[in-house]
């Protein structure tokens, strides 16, 4: 019974790795990339390392796990967010068919904008 | 199992055609933070193989290491010094 | 008494708020998680240099987010250095304790019961004084070329 | 208080990490704790105390699932998007108002907004958040901040405030 949990959550998983690894090849502009592969191969990561769990039941691997499994839902937003901010700082515009950007507008001619 | 290590090679060599093609540096850094996140995936579904929990080991000190190059490569970018 | 948390949050040095709650939040693991490599050297795959390298990207971690001068009153240059000594020093001390039963490196302490913690003679003790060394050789190696490489960077400007 | 939940919380991850109850594990993790929290005390957030009053915990708890429904609806919007052949995306930076104050509630808040539905945390300034969002549907800053920020907001003011 437990396997086949463990089976259908590492299913889901793999399948989400591969649509935001997709995403990261398709999409337009860093912007995009950056949220549709943090998104899909974040929660991918983290449905394969609760299918760890499923597999082997309770014991050393799937306790390692759990650590794992909260390592990575801290860290991944949070280096996204490093990178959006880094890229935008460093004069990476927006695609051409975006909507607006209110970042761009708010430190037009200040010091802040490097 | 086999199945599941080609998918997630072929994800791999999809982060590596952004590294090698990604117009700007911002671009490759991404693709280098997915694929830090994609190795523990890795090591998660060979300590499953193996049953044994030194993958694991493998898997946290990966996540670790990924998050420092990524804090360090978002520091580069923003043209500051490393230690300001 | 001195109150760092208003310090962090007032400096203009390193990451924005976001990074620097999430380092403060999962720094005590990191430290955790080199000491766990370290000390179970004998038994699981790790040891002194894989452990040392994750303590040393502890504190480069402390570097990145929160600038030089939280980092360096966490592990100053002075202390890295005695660090990197002591770490050495042990190392030959504990391969020349060794000649009390006769021979260089000789294991002389009771081995315990097999997949124990205490079962491994002197070879945890020589993990911890590589992990000793590895940690500050490292960390002083990031903080001299964070240092030169702004030397080096003010120099073109000037030529310039 | 805080320094020694925050022992806690280390002791409780090393005997995690070695799935042992042996005394020999338990003394060296002991003393490993006790360095670490030495040596890295005082930097820990003290906002973290007051998840551990009860109530607080509750809302955490109903907090958690909340999160989670919309990350798995994220994740389906996204590979909507993705796997359209039209690409429907109609991509911008929008600012939105937060009421939070904390250092801990701010934090959740930017991560929460990067793992669910179409909007990522650029960068925080003030009292503003700049967020990107996939898919703008409204110009109006009063309606984006019902949109993104407010569902999380109502929650993380029960738990961190």
């Amino acid at each position: 019974m437990s396997e086949s949990i463990g089976l259908g959550l590492l299913i889901v998983g793999i399948a989400f790795d591969v649509v935001g690894c997709i995403g990261l090849v398709r999409l337009p502009d860093i912007y995009n990339r950056l949220q549709a592969a943090t998104k899909c191969v974040t929660l991918g990561t983290c449905m394969i390392l609760l299918s760890v769990v499923f597999y082997t039941g309770i014991g050393p691997i799937s306790s390692k796990a759990v650590l794992c499994i909260w390592f990575v839902l801290l860290t991944s937003p949070t280096g996204a967010h490093a990178i959006a901010r880094a890229a935008h700082r460093s004069g990476i515009r927006l695609w051409e068919g975006s909507f607006m950007d209110k970042y761009a507008e708010d430190h037009e001619g200040t010091e802040d904008k490097v | 199992m086999s199945v599941f290590i080609a998918l997630l090679i072929f994800c791999t060599f999809l982060c590596l055609y952004r590294v090698g093609k990604g117009p700007t540096a911002p671009d490759r850094t991404v693709a280098i933070d997915i694929l830090g996140t994609l190795v523990v995936g890795f090591a998660a579904i060979f300590s499953i193989i193996t049953k044994k929990d030194i993958y694991m080991n493998i898997g946290i000190s990966w996540a670790l290491l990924s998050f420092i190059g990524t804090l360090a490569l978002a520091k580069y970018l923003e043209g500051r010094g490393f230690d300001e | 008494m001195h109150d760092i948390e208003k310090e962090i949050r007032e400096s203009k040095s390193g990451m924005t708020m976001i990074v620097k709650t999430i380092v403060r939040f999962a720094m005590g693991i990191i430290i955790l998680f080199g000491a766990y490599i370290v000390l179970y050297g004998h038994l699981t795959p790790g040891g002194g240099f894989a452990g040392g390298v994750i303590l040393a990207c502890g504190y480069i971690i402390l570097t990145l987010a929160f600038g030089k001068d939280i980092a360096l009153r966490k592990l100053s240059d002075q202390g890295a250095s005695i660090m990197d000594n002591s770490g050495a020093l042990a190392f030959i001390v504990i391969g020349l304790l060794g000649y009390t039963g006769g021979y260089f490196f000789l294991n002389f302490i009771d081995h315990g019961k097999r997949f124990e913690l205490f079962s491994g003679g002197i070879i945890p003790l020589c993990n911890i004084a590589i992990a000793l060394k590895v940690t500050a050789s490292l960390f002083a190696i990031f903080i001299a070329l964070a240092i030169f490489g702004k030397f080096i960077s003010g120099l073109v400007e000037e030529e310039e | 208080m805080k320094r020694f939940l925050h022992f806690l919380i280390l002791l409780v991850v090393w005997v995690m990490l070695t799935w042992s109850v042996h005394w020999q594990d338990l003394l060296v993790g002991f003393v490993v704790a006790l360095l670490a929290e030495i040596m890295l005390g005082d930097i820990f957030p003290t906002g973290v105390v007051k998840v551990f009053y009860p109530r607080r915990f509750f809302w955490l708890v109903v907090y958690s699932v909340d999160f989670f429904w919309y990350v798995i609806l994220a994740n389906f919007d996204v590979a909507y998007r993705v796997l359209n052949i039209y690409l429907p995306i109609r991509p911008g930076i929008v600012k939105v108002r937060t009421r939070l104050k904390t250092d801990m509630a701010r934090t959740f808040l930017a991560n929460s907004i990067t793992l669910t539905p179409g909007t990522l945390c650029v960068d925080f300034v003030g009292d503003h958040i700049y967020v990107h969002w996939i898919n703008i549907t409204s110009e109006d800053p009063e309606e984006e901040t019902e949109l993104i920020v407010r569902k999380f907001e109502k929650l993380l003011e029960r738990i961190f405030e």
